[in-house]
């Protein structure tokens, strides 16, 4: 009995860590409920489409794809395009994912092919990958784009004539997703405050008593989301996802039963990465700016520390993970820097707290989860020498 | 047990909100700056503030926040950290020095929420253009007046020759390579000769020690070529120690650095010890100047009294202060007027007494448009040894706004 | 790369007419029959593998098609309007335009303003005003800009009826 | 005539592993295949499944019949095409599956969908219902009673074989099914059903061929029993006229000369207390008597190595003594030094001398004076870049701190001189052919590196010397020097040997007892003058040691002598 609770508590001891410290940190934080509640819901919408990517290799036993950057990359490279031709609203954003698809499904196939060739060490070798492939993005965006890639528009290039801007203003598509069903909750009191602040323009109003402020829901972007884990719901009960499982657990026996394991891991990597190109867009799309050089460097990291902390394991994740885990860990990163400033009344420490417990966290969930498959494999090492071995 | 959690955590609130201000200010102002290791100049200017107007937790008026080390790949937390500031309903005023990417997308999401909030922007990263379109006043330092006012101070102090020191990459950024055009000309119509001269770029396999290297060795020859009245010019940090080490020991002139302050250069170029004086600006102005006299560059070496990240934060937020207090916020034609730009001047002269700003409005080179929220500043040289040279209140002819970049052929 | 599509919509346009077909019906007419070889397709089970790259050949054509499609109708262009005189045609005191109904741009003489639309199409109606401010006259005009990106419209020249109204965009 | 093989046989690179084998199976038979490590059986199930292996060395020599039209198959899809269906020793099943995934593996029944149309077949969804009532028919058609629905790792291991089976049966056209050890990890129970759902199998006509080393199930399933020994088919003969002894005879070769053989170590019932009773009772004929007391004792002992899996062993070996440990490959006969010497996670309780040996500490077991001969000569024991004299020196250097010469933790330099005369010395005792102590080892034979090994545990001057398979890959004559060494030693220093080898005569040949070690157990602990015919019966599971007492030789040699059938 006592074991199984121990059990429950190890398996579920990321998320746990993670609602204690915010437990302190809310209040500490002294931020309003509705500004937390629009935060969450503005970053739910803006990153959960990146973390639902890393699903599929999971699920096919490749570990976490840190190598969903050169999606994130793909998916730059489409709005830079539809940035230099001037494409806004809905359009643009589609657009962008056309132009991203063939680029991150080439990235892809190089990805799996690169992996195939690293079994049991994919993830360090995504990693490395990322970094490779960061080179190339940046020799294109710097040096080809503008040059041999015809890009014209003065406020994308630099002026030298060639190479794109640091920072691109993504005003044509800002939040085209997001207010596309423009939807507000509002308490009973801010209702006509909103209007005044919007100007009239319509939206669909949802009134609850109990919160002061207004919140603006990104109906549209949770609603493709919505459809992305329809699919992935969909993906698991189609053949290939059934393959994907099965090589995932074991590959000799998948291989054996005549499934194709590397063409299968090529297809798992593909696809994760044009959903990273895609999840990419929707990101910027929300954030306004394109960091050409940067946006996409920490996109993989954090996606990774968002689903470990929503409990999801290196072999193991679900929808469910993901969603906890955007909750947990960005009400971490919203939280941590002023509550740590609360706490010892100095801004700069505040920053110093953030990182410490957002990366030291990251660390815990690493190691708890080696932990785990230790004691697992212990687990196994008893049941196979029967109940006579003792201890 | 959550109820529990809540209650102590609370206490330790409670414990820390420690001594209160008297009377609770009626608006709170925002500063967000990097952290010491990032640019401690501009954090220090946010405690002054502190100093001066109190903690917002102690009831004080001001906010203090910063941003992340890693600013370029955590945008997300930039933009939240501000957004966050404009939770507390008494928020009049955001100042975020430097304004880091992340900066006007924050903006633009305060303004959707809050039109009441005063947004400057400090030292922009992003565009003029993409700044100012969300914030309501951006500072930055005037790399075009400059481009004339240097070789101006160059020759009120007696040069005859300019030499500017750079290297190709630096020569490929907008402001430096304008302002080097602007340099040009400017010299030929103040009577100078203008001189490149180029030196090893440090981020190259040289590294900084083979740059500097190289500014030591050739200085003599420099001297030799160009004569004691010339005066030098270098765009890279790391060169301007050497640099300033050989102009003091072998003549010609220095009017001020590329990023001025009494900081820059001096301490490591003279050994001049500054860990008592540090933040009181007079104090360190002082000891580098009787260093520079005793080195034997006095009336040759320049700088600017007062440094320029530590004046940003606190005159943006003096600025912010007054006006909420005069009650800007009331006239919507306030941002824009001549009367926000002498506000602004003002706002910079308070921090830095005895020093003087020279203010101007951003004029877009490829259309020719007046940006009436991108103000330029520049301080008035501080010669050492000489005392100030006048240059803040020179007025910059409009020829110089018509200069676009030009490559550079060597 | 605009350019060589329009020449290719061109000839695709003129090599239709010879049977009086225009070009929307015309591919409306081949994705017909596209859609009938596909279905016809299915059923040849002989034939399936080759169906099968056939018909991943019709779905990436639809999908650049939607490509270009989007481009169409989603591109951003900056309309200058000039109030300068051109060709013998002589600035206006003061216009006012309209641009698809919105707020509308008062020019004076020899003024030039920018206004911004999304997609191919929009409507202008230019208003000239006379010294007292009354309305002398309204134009109201649509104009196609296909795949072009910027342009800019002379307004006394659009006013005084002559077709070459467009001159292109300042840079 | 299912399949007929005539004159089958089989090279490896000069190496002849098959040889002349000729049967044939017909529909609806049960045959037994019974044979040794090595016998060939593997080889020939190779064949027969088209493995690519058989392909890339040459194929084989004569024809394979199926229907009575001579088939060569050069992929396992090709036979399974031809309806020959294989459940391998190695459960192949996705632990994480439930039975109707893993008996459906990559032959789910598809819904069709539009998307599949573009893409491929692998975009349609399972039909789970479709597939559930396939793998009701396929468990139904064994007569055993597992859900559908239930995860394969929370099974019993007995399912598991079922769903295996199961996944065989599935395939519509197998009609020909070879089990490799299908009974080797379950229990009697499950074993039971298992033949019984055989047997019906056979019914309904799939011929089977049922490879075990449980000769009492192979006799009482199979109708025929083809026993291979030394790559030749040795007997093909009807069930009904072979006994259980006759076919462990016919495995494991019959007695061929005379041999010298240690006489085992006497031991007593309470080593401290009867040591001088039993001396009085007992005086040895021969020799004289060593002081007998357990140098090592091993109690409930579990290994985890991979392959060599040690379950639960017990036993104990006197000082002085030279004690064997055989059995198959994979029963985990190398488990038990590994993880006496902490190579492998493992637990259970040694105690050496009395006093208790910590496990998991390779360190801890050499600080204790017990030295280990890798099985894994090259990988383990020498380090092949080095000199001799280094390979030699080197574990007594570290764990005992000789051949070092200044001030011990802080300044320490090697001996070099100490180090080349200690080699010499055993280059000269043990005959390594060699230019010197400075020769690299990897410039060496098999049989002298296997020397130097030794060596290398000798130089430990160790109380209790563990060594795998002492003559693997290494030539008749090194075998025999090899082994007349470690006799020698044993004779010279008292020290207590414990050997592990494959090769049960190399074991009856220089060991004083032998223990067989069966599916990670002791199956028994025998004399090595036993008959050979008892080893090959432990070996073959047919004595299963029940009361952990494995000192209990007369009981065994009792129940051997009793003509087979042994209750077990």
């Amino acid at each position: 009995m006592i074991r199984r609770l121990f059990d429950i508590i190890a398996n579920n001891a990321v998320p746990a860590v993670f609602i204690i410290i915010s437990a302190f940190a809310i209040p500490l934080s002294g931020y309003s409920a509705s500004y937390l509640i629009q935060e969450l819901l503005t970053r739910i919408g803006r990153n959960s489409f990146l973390i639902l990517s890393l699903l599929i290799p999971i699920m096919a036993g490749m570990g976490l794809n840190f190598g969903m950057v050169l999606g994130a990359m793909a998916g730059q490279i489409g709005l830079l395009f539809i940035c230099d031709w001037g494409i806004v609203g809905i359009p643009g954003i589609v657009l962008a994912c056309l132009i991203g698809t063939p680029i991150a499904i080439i990235l892809g196939i190089f990805c799996g092919h690169v992996l195939n060739r690293a079994k049991g060490r994919e993830m360090v070798t995504s990693y490395i990958l990322g970094f490779f492939i960061n080179g190339v993005y940046q020799m294109v965006v710097l040096y080809l784009m503008g040059w041999i890639i015809p890009i014209t528009n003065p406020a994308l290039l630099l002026s030298r004539g060639y190479g794109v801007r640091n920072a691109v203003s993504l005003l044509g598509i800002r939040g085209i997703l997001d207010n596309l069903i423009p939807t507000v909750i509002t308490g009973t009191q801010g209702a006509g405050q909103f209007f005044n602040a919007q100007g009239g323009n319509p939206f669909i109003l949802l009134q609850i008593p109990l919160i002061d402020g207004s919140i603006r829901i990104p109906l549209a972007t949770l609603i493709v989301i919505a459809l992305f884990c329809v699919f992935i719901i969909w993906f698991r009960k189609t053949k290939l996802g059934q393959d994907m499982r099965a090589i995932g657990q074991n590959q000799a026996v998948s291989d054996s039963a005549g499934i194709p394991v590397n063409r299968t891991r090529i297809i798992a990597i593909v696809i994760s990465t044009v959903l990273a190109c895609y999840g990419q867009i929707i990101y910027l799309q929300n954030m306004g700016t394109l960091n050409t050089y940067n946006s996409h460097d920490q996109a993989g990291m954090f996606s990774i520390a968002a689903l470990l902390i929503g409990g999801a394991s290196v072999s193991r994740a679900s929808i469910a993970n993901v969603f906890l885990g955007v909750i947990l860990f960005h009400l971490m990163f919203i939280v941590a820097p002023v509550a740590g400033k609360n706490l010892i009344g100095d801004a700069q420490i505040g920053e110093y707290f953030r990182v410490f417990v957002s990366y030291g966290i990251i660390a815990i969930a690493l190691v708890l989860h080696a932990w785990k498959r230790n004691r697992e494999r212990e687990a196994a090492r008893r049941s196979l020498r029967g109940n006579k071995g003792g201890e | 047990m959550k109820l529990k959690l809540t209650v102590i955590s609370l206490l330790v609130f409670a414990l820390f909100a420690g001594a209160a201000f008297a009377e609770p200010a009626k608006f709170h102002i925002g500063i967000m700056t990097g952290t010491v290791s990032q640019s401690e100049d501009d954090l220090r200017g946010a405690e002054l503030m502190i100093k001066m107007y109190g903690d917002s937790a102690n009831g004080g008026m001001v906010t203090h926040i910063t941003y992340p080390d890693n600013f370029p790949s955590e945008q997300e937390t930039t933009i939240s950290q501000i957004v966050g500031l404009a939770d507390d309903p008494l928020m009049k005023v955001i100042v975020v020095n430097q304004a880091v990417p992340g900066t006007a997308e924050a903006f633009r999401r305060v303004r959707e929420k809050r039109k009441d909030i005063l947004l400057l922007a400090g030292e922009p990263h992003e565009d003029p253009g993409v700044i100012t379109e969300a914030a309501d006043i951006a500072t930055h330092t005037d790399h075009i007046g400059r481009g004339y006012t240097i070789p101006l101070g160059a020759q009120k102090m007696g040069a005859k020759t300019f030499v500017h020191i750079s290297f190709p990459r630096h020569m490929s950024y907008e402001t430096l390579g304008l302002r080097r055009a602007i340099m040009e000309e400017a010299c030929k119509d103040l009577g100078i000769k203008f001189v490149f001269e180029t030196a090893p770029d440090p981020t190259s396999d040289v590294g900084m020690a083979g740059a500097q290297q190289y500014i030591l060795e050739n200085m003599p020859a420099w001297i030799e070529k160009y004569g004691k009245d010339a005066a030098f010019f270098c765009t890279n940090d790391g060169h301007t120690e050497p640099l300033l080490r050989q102009v003091a020991a072998l003549g010609g002139f220095f009017v001020e650095a590329d990023l001025p302050s009494p900081l820059m250069g001096y301490p490591g170029a003279l050994g001049i010890d500054l860990s008592k004086e540090q933040g009181d600006w007079p104090a360190i102005l002082k000891k580098v100047e009787e260093a520079v006299v005793k080195a034997g560059g006095g009336g040759r070496m320049g700088t600017w009294a007062y440094s320029w990240g530590y004046t940003t934060t606190a005159a943006l937020a003096e600025f912010g202060k007054r006006y909420i207090d005069n009650g800007h916020d009331k006239d919507p034609k306030y941002i824009g007027s001549a009367k926000a730009l002498k506000d602004m001047r003002e706002a910079y002269d308070a921090f830095c007494p005895g020093a003087h700003w020279g203010a101007s409005y951003f004029i877009e080179a490829a259309t020719g448009v007046k940006n009436a929220k991108f103000i330029l500043l520049r301080q008035d040289t501080y010669v050492l040894g000489g005392g100030y040279l006048g240059l803040a209140d020179v007025e910059i002819p409009e020829k110089y706004f018509q200069i676009r970049m030009t490559p550079v052929k060597n | 790369m605009s350019a060589i599509f329009n020449e290719y919509c061109e000839i695709l346009t003129e090599f239709l007419a010879q049977w009086g077909i225009s070009l929307e019906l015309g591919l409306l007419i081949a994705a017909l029959i596209l859609w009938l070889l596909l279905y016809i397709g299915r059923g040849l089970a002989f034939f399936r593998f080759l169906m099968r790259w056939y018909q991943r050949l019709i779905i990436l054509a639809g999908l650049i098609a939607l490509g270009f499609w989007l481009f169409y109708i989603g591109r951003e262009h900056k309309i200058y309007l000039d109030n300068k005189a051109m060709n013998d045609y002589k600035p206006f005191e003061q216009v006012n335009v309209s641009i698809n109904g919105g707020t509308s741009a008062e020019l004076m003489a020899r003024d030039r303003d920018l206004r911004k639309v999304v997609g191919p199409e929009f409507e202008l109606k230019a208003e000239v005003l006379d010294d007292n401010g009354e309305i002398v006259s309204t134009v109201t005009k649509t104009i196609n800009l296909g795949f072009s990106k910027d342009i800019m419209i002379n307004l006394p020249v659009l006013v005084g009826g002559s077709g070459d109204f467009i001159v292109p965009a300042p840079r | 005539m299912l399949l007929r093989l005539d004159h089958v046989g089989k090279e490896f690179y000069g190496n002849r592993v098959l040889s002349d084998i000729s049967f044939d199976i017909d529909a609806g038979e049960i045959i037994g295949l019974v044979g040794e490590n090595g016998a060939g059986k593997s080889t020939l199930l190779n064949i027969l499944f088209g493995m690519p292996v058989i392909a890339s060395t040459g194929g084989y020599e004569g024809t394979v019949q199926v229907d009575g039209k001579t088939v060569h198959f050069t992929s396992p899809n090709q036979a399974l095409a031809a309806g020959i269906g294989m459940v391998h020793q190695e459960f192949s099943l996705i632990p994480g599956f439930t039975a109707t995934e893993n008996i459906l593996l990559n032959r789910e029944v598809l819904r069709g969908s539009s998307m599949s149309y573009v893409f491929s077949d692998r975009v349609s969804t399972l039909d789970r219902e479709a597939m559930n009532s396939r793998a009701i028919t396929a468990i139904n058609t064994l007569g055993v009673n597992i859900s559908p629905d239930m995860i394969v790792s929370e099974m019993p291991v007995g399912y598991k074989q079922f769903i295996e089976i199961a996944r065989e049966i599935d395939r519509k056209n197998t009609r020909l099914l070879f089990l490799d050890e299908p009974t080797a990890v379950l229990t009697e129970s499950e074993a039971e059903i298992l033949i019984t759902a055989l047997k019906k199998l056979a019914r309904s006509g799939i011929a089977i061929v049922f490879i075990s080393h449980r000769l009492s199930e192979v006799k009482e399933l199979c109708s025929r029993i083809l026993v291979l020994r030394d790559g030749r088919l040795i007997t093909d003969q009807k069930a009904e006229d072979l006994t259980t002894r006759q076919i462990a005879s016919f495995m494991v070769g019959r007695e061929s000369e005379k041999r010298e053989v240690q006489q085992p170590i006497e031991i007593p019932d309470n080593p401290i207390d009867t040591i001088s009773a039993s001396e009085m009772l007992n005086p040895s004929p021969k020799k004289k008597r060593k002081k007998i007391r357990p140098a090592l004792k091993v109690e409930h002992l579990w290994v985890d190595m991979p392959g060599e899996t040690v379950r639960d062993v017990s036993f104990d070996v006197m000082k002085g003594e030279i004690f064997g440990i055989g059995g198959l490959a994979g029963h985990g006969k190398l488990g038990i030094p590994n993880g006496i010497m902490g190579l492998y996670p493992s637990g259970g309780r040694v105690k050496l001398f009395g006093k208790r040996l910590i496990l998991n500490k390779p360190r801890a077991a050499l600080g204790r004076k017990m030295a280990f001969v890798s099985e894994d000569r090259r990988g383990v024991g020498l380090l092949l870049d080095e000199p001799l004299d280094w390979n030699i020196t080197f574990t007594a250097m570290q764990t005992q701190g000789r051949f070092l010469f200044g001030i011990p933790f802080i300044f320490q330099m090697r001996n070099e001189r100490a180090m080349s005369k200690e080699a010499q010395k055993f280059i000269d005792q043990l005959s390594i052919k060699c230019t010197g102590p400075h020769q690299l080892a990897s410039e060496l034979s098999g049989g002298n590196q296997q020397k130097v090994c030794l060596a290398k545990a000798f130089v430990l001057k160790p109380d209790i010397l563990l060594i795998c398979e002492p003559t693997r890959g290494i030539d008749i004559g090194a075998k025999t020097l090899v082994l007349d060494t470690l006799r020698e030693y044993n004779r010279e220093n008292g020290t207590t040997i414990i050997i592990t080898s494959s090769e049960l005569e190399e074991l009856r040949s220089v060991c004083n007892r032998v223990a067989i070690v069966d599916e990670g157990k002791i199956a028994g602990i025998l004399p090595a003058s036993s008959p050979a015919e008892d080893f090959g019966m432990l070996m073959m599971g047919q004595t299963k040691n029940n009361n952990d007492n494995n000192i209990d030789i007369e009981n065994v040699n009792v129940n051997v002598n009793g003509e087979g059938e042994i209750s077990a």
